[in-house]
């Protein structure tokens, strides 16, 4: 166990994961200098520029070419250096390495990972803080997750890679450095598929991931200090998404505040609460609630705070629920 | 617009006549051997266009006048080279190995025509123009990582050149030195466009150069010299020293596909132009002038070939087709929680 | 008014637009063969070869030079010719076309429409059978629209043309030439945010849009056969949404099933779940069903109909939401 | 691997001891006027670097050193022209017109940067990479549908050469011969990936000739040069002749940005080299040389230059921030009524 922040908890996954030789990481600027966010500094050191691999500009060659290595039989990790870059990439990954299992039913795979910070809240220039995890968790054939802890970051990377199919990787860009925690040394794998009840509670309902987990979790305690008792669920997994924590937990309460900062319209809150009011209408007390990104370009530095969901936007999204 | 500078000459090793210009760089029995493959090739192609008429085809793209392009490159391969190429190259893939069944399971539309048999290095059959290049990329750069030397051909059109990811594949071919060789069909059309209108260069080998790659311009309906600069081409590959660009000027005989309707874009001229240098034709006649070739062979191919053809097609249509449940299985290693639940309700009619 | 088909509805709007000597229309084969689906046919002749485009096979060069064209004060109308060669032009689309005006604060705009024809049920080969509206109508700065009609196909088209912002007019392939109808000569607009009641009716209320309102009037006549009372909602704009006639309809019927071809997770019925459990709630006499494509790949010729939402399929949902 | 062919010489007219190679393409009060611009978008460049140490600037990408290619290429335009440039072009689009207070606003994380003053022909600085050269064809292309006679001037990075857009760009200007004038400051550096591993092309301008258009290879810190070949690129653009690519050789003597550490990638021994050949010092050289440069002169320029840059960013930093609901009034002409709905939410603080 050693004490690591996200972006060390991945960079020690990649490590882990390149000790199998037909691991290979790629992407701009990801080996010389260790990639914009350094996650993966020191690796090309350590495992040689032939496997740790600095690529021209091209966001579309990156994911071809390792999309080519992964039907050859490598592993290739990846990196585009913000969600914003990947959609250049946006063809290669849902029409070739989404697609390839099922084109030729199961002859030819694209076991990769492609690893994708994301997210708003630092400040960064137009394009560099977007949320777009929709565009893939609604492309069938790929998996698409995100951590919002150390210990969850390492341990989902390395199933990622073992993953026989495609995984799009999303990093919290505000998290890399910002949460600690306790994570073992060496190899262990946390599971691709389900979503984690992290905090129970009888009178709402909270469901986040990523970035957002933060404000999740302080949202739990802000309301326990005004006596609500707030359940808390981490997705996780976005696509295939595992709601069941979140169906039984709505049983109980009644209530649910969906959060994430995509924008609005047509973002995973909406699939989240009609497959939650499918199966928990009955119980529901108050419609569900969602605090998400607006229906805007993400705003600049100056005026990104009016964007982004924030603990009072999703007390008072409960606050609404309890009072309906 | 002022005309292009002119193209320089491809390379040509057999005449229109079917004279060797050059030194063949192949024995006389193994152009035989393709020569039939040719002939194999051009009787697939005859059926597909046939059974389109029929409906029991989706839309289907000839490749007639394009065989020479397509096999002879392909002959350079060995069995452990990989072959990515397009909804045309039907006869590129043949010969490195996918069957007819295969090929003729996709244009029936079956997923299971995707399936190429075990160690058979040919991806599915490109549908979207372009993106293909990059993955025969990184199928040659995994040889790199791996220390082996398996090499990747990839096959594409004169239209494929204008899509940005062309200009990816071939950076990164240069940059990394990967073992592929990019073979482009420039038979004079993308759809309604012609080549002249597809871009300003002169020709399309020279792009080449704009990627520290070596760049060759060959009569794509000459066997013998595609063959030529793909060999040449693969043996550079396989030494380590990179990716080639081979552009084989040939012609689109047919329409774009079956639903094409050339008439309204082209006139009949340049046709029996190109007729006059079909790829088989001029094979045939080097054949016969050197004692290899009669008509009771010919005959006799022709027909064993096409019964080869026939019993695929009906292997094929005898397959029962996916019940609703089957839909979902080519999506995952194991099927999702989510997804067992869809599969259920497909399988019921529900949802 | 003449009797026309969708594809020639489209056809005479596009020829009625080009009498604005600002507008211009590109893409692949739009010009000489009149487009794979012969929607452009005699523009280029009657136009000319200037103004009537046909471009080389490049999708995200055909909508980032619209776009310029577009900065630069014409009309240019860009042509995918499937919905699956929308994705090469991804980025340009979202990343520029989406954004120009707030990027420059009302300073530039991208006064454009791009039309895609999309969606299966013709037993196309791969990629020419996609419904990923979603990726669109989830892009903040875009309208998304789709007719299902020859009049709306014809109004809404010249709307989007004269739209100060930029329009993604989809183009329901299977309904080209299914739907014909009376279409007025000349220039006319139909409103690019309203959806529209198209039967009224107490017990549900069927929500639909594109080629898929062909299945949904007929599940109307279904339903009224066996003496079920269907109301059905148009929705014709996807961004931004119009549900007021739904919520309307919803809060008189209690009862509601949302119908596309697109994937399950993720689609827009989601965002229309949500919002109308939000506005309705406490109306819903039972959970709200989705109809829609399955998170698959659409499967090919032989397979289709295993995958494309039918009149069967949508009379199941609305049984199972009257016997809730 | 082995080392690209060797580059051939850029035009060179100002060496950099500031002695004429060849007959100046301007006169010397023209020069003198250029040299100011260039001392002021130093300045300019200076002032942001410190603002971001302090915090009162998001990141920040430094253009020390390119000066010349910038201020020299615009020198050639008209008012009526286009540039299209990117996050590290500000003295390009200074130099034609973009107020420093835009540029700073942009730089501060304020949308309003991005509005530029009426009759300003320069877009926002594109911050994606690749992606603007097809705009700049765009731009041109409306001159020839109108008939109108403005050239779109672009600019972009070696790195950028690399993507998919700017091969279809220029693809797209050869075809079309679209007025439009591309120029690559290749300068030596893509973040951390040396030109030479960007592509194995031995010049960017080469690049040209794949897409049947002039490619001119200049030296990117010689003004005169880069003038000359911006000039005559513009007089063809103009004439109805086509697009240029113009590859402006200099050195980006920052990193990356003000969050890069250059040190993790280069060493600093070709700072020394390009600071030789720095080109502000050439310029005033040459002017020294011909009796039209003093110290007092400097002095008084660089001293107004830089409070012209400090009222700029007096006025930006006292511009209110933005509400709540103005971050919605800039998607739409007409905000919808959904939109319109959330606008309210987000003033009250709820949704
Ligand atoms: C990305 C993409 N864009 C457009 C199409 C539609 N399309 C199919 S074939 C074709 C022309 C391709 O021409 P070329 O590359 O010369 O190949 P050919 O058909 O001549 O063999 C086009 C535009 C496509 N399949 N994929
Ligand atoms: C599409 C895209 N991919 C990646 C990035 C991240 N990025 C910003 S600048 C840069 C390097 C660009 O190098 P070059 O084109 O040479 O321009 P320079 O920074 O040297 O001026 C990269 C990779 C981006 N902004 N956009
Ligand atoms: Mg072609
Ligand atoms: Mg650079």
């Amino acid at each position: 166990m050693t004490e690591r922040n996200i972006a060390q908890a991945l960079n020690d996954a990649l490590d882990v994961a390149l000790a199998d030789p037909s691991v290979v990481l790629l992407g701009e600027d990801v080996g010389r200098t260790g990639g914009v966010f350094r996650v993966s500094d020191g690796l090309q050191q350590r495992h040689g520029a032939a496997r740790v691999i600095d690529t021209p500009v091209a966001e579309s060659g990156i994911v071809g070419a390792a999309f080519g290595m992964a039907v050859a039989g490598l592993r290739p990790v990846a990196e585009i250096q913000f969600m914003g870059f990947s959609y250049p990439a946006y063809d290669q990954i849902v029409s070739h390495v989404a697609r390839i299992r099922n084109r030729s039913r199961h002859r030819f795979t694209a076991p990769m990972v492609i690893r994708i910070p994301y997210g708003a809240g630092i400040g960064a220039a137009e394009h560099h803080s977007e949320s777009t995890e929709t565009i893939y968790a609604h492309t069938p054939g790929l998996k698409v997750v995100v951590p919002s802890t150390p210990y969850d970051a390492k341990g989902m990377l390395l199933a990622a890679v073992a993953d026989p199919d495609p995984v799009i990787f999303l990093e919290p860009i505000r998290l890399y450095r910002a949460v600690k925690g306790e994570v073992p040394d060496g190899h262990y794998a946390v599971s691709l598929d389900e979503a984690e009840l992290v905090a129970d509670g009888t009178d709402v309902t909270l469901v986040g991931y990523g970035a957002m987990m933060r404000e999740v979790r302080r949202t739990v305690e802000a309301l326990a200090a005004e006596g609500v008792s707030a359940a808390a669920v981490d997705l996780r997994t976005l696509a295939p998404l595992d709601l069941d924590p979140v169906v039984a937990s709505v049983e109980r309460t009644g209530r649910c505040v969906v959060v994430h900062e995509a924008p609005r319209t047509g973002g995973l809150a909406g699939e989240i609460v009609a497959s939650v009011q499918e199966r928990a209408l009955y119980s529901l007390r108050a419609p569900i609630e969602r605090v998400t990104g607006w229906d805007t370009v993400v705003p600049l530095r100056r005026s990104e705070h009016h964007y982004v969901p924030t603990v009072e936007r999703i007390v008072a999204a409960v606050h609404r629920t309890l009072e309906a | 617009m002022p005309a292009p500078p002119a193209a320089p000459q491809p390379l040509q090793i057999l005449t229109p006549s079917g004279d060797l210009a050059a030194d063949s760089p192949l024995p006389l029995a193994r152009i035989k051997d393709l020569y039939r493959s040719m002939v194999a090739a051009r009787a697939y192609d005859k059926k597909c266009s046939a059974m389109q008429r029929q409906g029991r085809l989706a839309t289907y793209a000839q490749f007639e006048g394009q065989e020479a392009a397509q096999i002879g490159a392909v002959a350079a391969l060995e069995p452990r080279d990989w072959v990515v190429a397009t909804y045309r190259d039907a006869a590129a893939m043949w010969f490195h190995g996918y069957p007819w069944l295969n090929l003729i399971l996709g244009r029936t539309g079956d997923e299971r025509g995707g399936h190429a048999p075990a160690g058979v290095n040919v991806l599915p059959p490109s549908i979207t123009v372009g993106a293909h290049m990059i993955h025969a990329v990184g199928l040659g750069w995994a040889s790199l990582v791996r220390g082996d030397d398996a090499v990747a051909m990839t096959f594409f059109g004169d239209g494929a050149t204008s899509e940005g990811d062309f200009h990816e594949a071939m950076n990164f071919a240069g940059v990394f030195r990967t073992p592929t060789v990019f073979v482009c069909q420039n038979n004079g059309w993308a759809i309604s466009m012609p080549r002249e209108r597809q871009t300003a260069s002169a020709t399309i080998a020279q792009k080449a150069d704009a990627y520290g790659m070596a760049g060759v311009l060959v009569d794509g309906n000459d066997l013998l010299a595609v063959y030529a600069a793909a060999h040449e081409a693969v043996i550079r590959a396989r030494a380590g020293e990179g990716a080639t660009l081979i552009e084989a000027v040939t012609y689109r005989m047919g329409p774009h596909t079956t639903t094409d309707d050339a008439g309204r874009y082209r006139d009949a001229d340049h046709l029996a132009e190109w007729a006059a240098r079909d790829p088989l034709e001029r094979v045939r006649r080097h054949l016969e002038a050197n004692g290899e070739w009669t008509a009771e062979w010919q005959h006799g191919i022709e027909i064993g070939e096409a019964e080869t053809v026939e019993a695929a097609v009906e292997e094929a249509e005898a397959l029962p087709a996916f019940d609703a449940g089957d839909i979902f299985d080519g999506m995952f290693v194991d099927l999702p929680v989510a997804l067992r639940r869809q599969r259920r309700a497909a399988e019921d009619g529900a949802g």
